[in-house]
């Protein structure tokens, strides 16, 4: 499978195991989303668990809040991850923080999902990965994949899970294992080993990353798109790093990442998103507090820059293999 | 080509300020019996001038008359007069409170009472409220212990928010009374999520929203009445328009040229208009709204006309901007006052009922307080452990919240 | 007590899928000429009607007619109906220089072209407008060059907005036509804040914003309609309603209880509601609302009731979702082909103009393109340099983007 | 003055200068605002310059978005910081971007004025510090003043600048520099050096840090109310402690914070907003890269809880004079 299909089946599975799971979004019913991820979910489970709904982001959010203190499980598609921040007080004012005002009383058992990220000439609008703004928003828990597999298992947990989830799809891995080489085709999933994808029920807990490559020279922490793009630097640099894949962003998985960097010694930090208070900050900052003692160079970000996502100049905005591979080797100097 | 007028822009002023005289000649006030009432299947197209008029039943005499008279019989009315009553009772010794320094800051309803009391009576008790911080009227009329609310106000040991939250902020889950939100106007989709949710399941139970006139500008407001009509979701949207928002008069939320109702109207919904300080009038829009929704003709919107009668909060001093004496002269008068008065005019009240009645309610209210008051106030600072300032942020706790837990020595 | 019915939610569900026959049966044309003409200085309460119904001029034959029409000399007939098919040829070139893989993304406005050209010609040069992605026909009606407005398509050296935004994101202060906003709605309210600051300082100048009907769920639509309506702001509203928003049909966006012109009268404001393929009855209810807003009466909502007929965009493949025949068939037809008839009938115009006058659109497009594309197509990267994209995030660069521009090497 | 005045004053000061400025805002017309910061402009300037607005935060930043396109500069005022949220579309879509879009033909010369932080028992919707997220979005800048004299003079610097700028005001030193002893009665801005502040036009510098107090131990990163707090700590952990009052957190002054580090190898960071990827995650990632080989102990946050603020528990939320204390004290043991 690939992820969009990864992605289709989970919500299938989940639909089928619990009739109090809903989905809804701008296009997603007959049409079945404008990347295609709830294909066919409104002819199987009908119109009235899966429908269209009008543009009103904050609207979409608000009603799945009402629905998940009914005793839904409702699954919300956000058109791009850009269009998120109208919905923004509904999130971080409700969402986020019912389960806490009403002392576990009223929850919000809601997955937003959104795709996220650059590299389909977007431009400003329809590249931004704003992962850093939920994981500041306490009650909120924050997943991103980077993979068909893992996609659809951390979806399936994302909505068993009791809190609000915003669960963010790199749209430019939809296809592909992406590595930021844009000028060479890209690999299908179904040549990856983590396209194969079971079809029945599965999940990949929230919470825990996962090593994608072993080493000892450095370690990577990235998310997304950019585990792909951090694995071909590395071969490219011909280090022997040690790769993370969160997957989780909050909670994050400290004890994989502390188990690393004590080992390696050196850090590299990688997103897409802006750099200033990006997450990787909040990274830099948990592996200084928890290893200040093991490291022997400075960590090191490579984002994106602090600019809107350009149209036209989107490569030399993505932080791309060449970057990476700078970053790394400055790791290594000192 | 174009006029040489030199462009202005408008901004809205009350009739009055402080120093003037209070003007109501902008108000126009039906005859009490002169609105219709139209059959619940009536297309909401047919029926918009209920939304620029105001449904009202009780007449001056204290009598109740027209079409939308619920008949309703003297024990249901003489409860509604009661709970009418203890709210007040209630909210005048919360307010005390606050000024003794027992909690940090208190909302009356005062002079809404009729709002909040009249619509749960006219509802299942198993209907879902999505208050404003302004019902506290409906917690009240479900009968849920005064005891429990003043333990949230106090945010003592027993306050089951874990004094987490700003006073008044109820949240009762059991009461079908959720949690008050500090943000205004997000409850309002809401209440369609959730009415959208009953409907999804085939359910029986609707849903109602509140919102004062001054959030309807929130973009929530519209979020609600789109999706309620897209959808046809059972819920009741009420606004409850008390002319004013902190010092704002309603004209700054867009009443000036037309009426909150009416916003209804665009969305294809219908709208009822009422005297929301005529207890009669609110139970019978709030049971033809619920008829509409529980036979799937979907959502109502009704704009209840009121008064604040007190200041904002305790934070507010309304003399700074509007005439003192406008409250005691608000032509339509004070909910309890009227239904007294109707009750008389009945021949199922006296003056000795009601001066029983009025030191029944102040006891039972000083009652609870005096066992709220044992739990602790924010004054005298019992409250719950601070380890539980972590809890439920999650399900679970994280890692990162049990370390910090700890490092507040936990 | 309670109805025992099981609830149901309500989808809207479209008159017509793929495979199936398309079905106008909703629809409801009143014959051109039939809707009054009020006075401009008319209450908007006594206009009620006109957000009902739609305002039209030319009738089956061409001919102009009623109150509405603004009796336009056939030399501004001709500016239109040149301006119209100008931007049809655009855009049809530009749809296929993005199959040609020279630039990412393109939209077009087929059938929508009178909305936009009949607007600006109504309007002063120098009003202000605030549109959507599909008014690219108000650039092109103002005279703004078409290279210009290709190199922006193409992100070539020449593109003023330096390769930063997608295609068709035209910005223009010169030509008073605000930068196009990728998140749908914004405008909407800015425009009225706009106009409101032209009020402040007592200027002549009105602003118009444009938006989807689709969009209308955003809560800038209710922001824009509530703060134009309490500041009588001097402002046109435009919804362009052109049936769908990518695959959802008006009825989603909450067209089927309602018209959107109506939503404006619940917040006091007039609202008309024409037929958007009627090249007079576009520039007729514009001059309108543009008169009302210049003498000080605040702001009017237009609704222009079209058809989207071709794809959302170069990403979108509407026979998924529709029927195919849909658009050709729609009941009233394209604009270009009414504007045209009308010409002929006033004997204005031949099929020997009509075949020139195409030539012509199509030679001077063809040229503005040979033009463009020697700056570089997006697809050739020919581009600004990578340094340009750290400017303007800012006015004055600060320390962390200028250490980043030497990160990237420059 | 007090705070409140020196705000005042810097907005009277500005419209009697210039006649594009404008004021706007929930209650900030006739009634002068609930914390009576626009007291008397209305009565002064006409309402058409200052006035009440609908309860729509988004309604008013989009409408100042239009002026400023116009040519006004729009002061809006927030009523909360916790009631920004509904506006978050028109600020990071529309407000920061607007010069980049339109490559500087369209701006958005506005300043959002709005009250911050907690100790007013405001619970979890009048509490809230939210500059984190503004710091991440690029073309926004983000001040916030610890004293009346700064908070004039860099309020004018934020009207005049061309750039939107959001000013948040810590509503808990109103009245007095509060130093986090909330059982003691705070001593008003007439007794503080920094309550002396001139009737007429001065700017303090946006962009540019203030070293409050000069030390050689450590470093302390602080703004707002923890300014205050930090003085007390240090005094009372009997530390001589170097503290920097950021002013502005973008364009943070990051030479001012690299030489007080690299001299004194240690630092803290304090904030009242909750930890995870808050603006001290952002700071100890720039520290970190900058001053590295310096660094002799972790780099230690005292920040708010990730949880909400909670109302009768507020002054075990609040990062107070012993948390900070403490934090100075770990960062003193490496
Ligand atoms: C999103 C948001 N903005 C502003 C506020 C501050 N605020 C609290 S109550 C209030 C006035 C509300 O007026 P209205 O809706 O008429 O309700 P009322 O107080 O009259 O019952 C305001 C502005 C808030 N709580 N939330
Ligand atoms: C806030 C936001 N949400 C979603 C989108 C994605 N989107 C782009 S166009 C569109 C449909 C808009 O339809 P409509 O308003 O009717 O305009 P039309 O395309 O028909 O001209 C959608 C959902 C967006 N650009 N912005
Ligand atoms: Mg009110
Ligand atoms: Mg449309």
């Amino acid at each position: 499978m690939n992820m969009v299909q990864a992605l289709n089946s989970a919500m299938d599975v989940m639909m089928a195991r619990d009739d109090n799971v809903v989905v809804f979004g701008e296009d997603v019913g007959y049409f079945g989303g404008v990347f295609r991820c709830t294909e066919g979910l409104q002819r199987k489970y009908g119109r009235d668990r899966v429908f269209d709904t009008p543009i009103a982001e904050a609207g979409i959010l608000a009603t799945a809040v009402g629905m998940g203190v009914y005793g839904l499980r409702p699954i919300v598609e956000i058109q791009f991850a850009d269009y998120i921040y109208p919905a923004t007080d509904q999130l971080v004012s409700t969402a986020a923080r019912l389960r806490y005002r009403s002392a576990g009383e009223f929850t919000a058992p809601i997955t937003v999902r959104a795709p996220c990220g650059g590299g389909i000439f977007g431009g400003q609008t329809h590249s931004q990965s704003p992962e850093a703004i939920f994981t500041h928003v306490c009650g909120l828990k924050t997943v991103i994949p980077s993979n068909p597999y893992d996609a659809k298992g951390l979806l399936i947990s994302a909505i068993e899970d009791d809190d609000p989830v915003i669960f963010l799809e790199p749209k430019r891995l939809y296809n592909g294992p992406f590595d930021g080489h844009h000028e060479r085709p890209v690999t299908p999933w179904s040549e990856h080993e983590a396209g194969e994808v079971p079809d029945g029920h599965y999940t990949v807990p929230l919470g825990r990353a996962s090593v994608v490559r072993e080493g000892e020279d450095v370690t990577v922490l990235a998310y997304g798109t950019m585990v792909h793009v951090a694995l071909a630097a590395a071969t490219e640099a011909e280090l022997d790093a040690e790769i993370i894949d969160l997957r989780t962003l909050v909670p994050v998985d400290i004890d994989t990442i502390v188990a690393s960097v004590t080992k390696t010694g050196r850090c590299v930090i990688v997103h897409e998103a802006t750099r200033t208070s990006g997450f990787g900050a909040e990274l830099s900052a948990l592996v200084q507090e928890n290893c200040f003692h093991s490291l022997e160079s400075p960590i090191a970000r490579v984002t994106g820059w602090d600019t809107p996502y350009p149209h036209s100049l989107e490569w030399d905005y993505f932080p791309g293999p060449k970057r990476v591979a700078e970053g790394l080797r400055r790791a290594m100097e000192d | 080509m174009k006029n040489t007028i030199p462009l202005q822009l408008h901004v809205p002023e009350p009739p009055a300020r402080p120093g003037q005289a209070p003007d109501f000649s902008w108000l126009q006030i039906p005859e009490a019996g002169s609105v219709p009432r139209p059959d619940t299947a009536t297309e909401p197209q047919e029926m918009r001038p209920l939304a620029y008029t105001l449904i009202r039943v009780l007449d001056e005499a204290g009598a109740a008359v027209g079409p939308w008279n619920p008949r309703l019989d003297p024990e249901t009315l003489r409860r509604g007069l009661r709970t009418m009553m203890l709210t007040r009772a209630y909210d005048e010794r919360m307010f005390r409170a606050q000024r003794q320094g027992k909690t940090s800051f208190y909302m009356r309803c005062t002079g809404e009472e009729a709002i909040g009391v009249a619509q749960a009576m006219a509802l299942d008790d198993r209907d879902m409220i999505f208050p404003t911080y302004r019902q506290q009227s409906i917690l009240i009329a479900r009968g849920w212990p005064l005891v429990d609310m003043m333990n949230q106000v106090f945010s003592n040991t027993q306050d089951r928010l874990k004094g987490r939250q700003m006073p008044i902020m109820y949240s009762s889950k059991q009461a079908s009374f959720f949690s008050i939100a500090g943000n205004l106007a997000t409850q309002f989709p809401q209440a369609v999520g959730w009415a959208m949710a009953s409907a999804i399941k085939h359910d029986d139970r609707i849903a109602a929203g509140f919102i004062g006139e001054g959030a309807t500008a929130e973009g929530d407001f519209h979020h609600a009445l789109t999706f309620a009509s897209v959808y046809g979701a059972p819920v009741i949207l009420n606004i409850v328009n008390n002319q004013y928002a902190i010092s704002s008069f309603q004209g700054i939320a867009g009443g000036e040229h037309s009426t909150f109702a009416a916003r209804a109207l665009g969305y294809g919904l219908p709208a009822l208009r009422v005297d929301g300080n005529d207890f009669l009038a609110v139970y019978a829009a709030t049971r033809w709204a619920a008829d509409r929704a529980r036979s799937n003709r979907g959502a109502t919107v009704i704009e209840h006309f009121s008064y604040r009668a007190t200041a904002h909060s305790t934070s507010d001093d309304p003399s700074k901007y509007r005439p003192a004496e406008e409250a005691a002269l608000w032509p339509l008068g004070d909910p309890i006052t009227r239904l007294r008065a109707h009750l008389t005019a009945l021949g199922e009240w006296s003056d000795e009922r009601q001066a029983q009645l009025s030191t029944e309610v102040d006891n039972e209210v000083q009652q609870a307080q005096r066992e709220a008051e044992s739990y602790g106030t924010l004054g005298t600072g019992e409250h719950h452990s601070p380890a539980t300032m972590f809890d439920d942020v999650f399900k679970e706790m994280p890692w990162h919240l049990r370390r910090q837990r700890q490092e507040l020595g936990f």
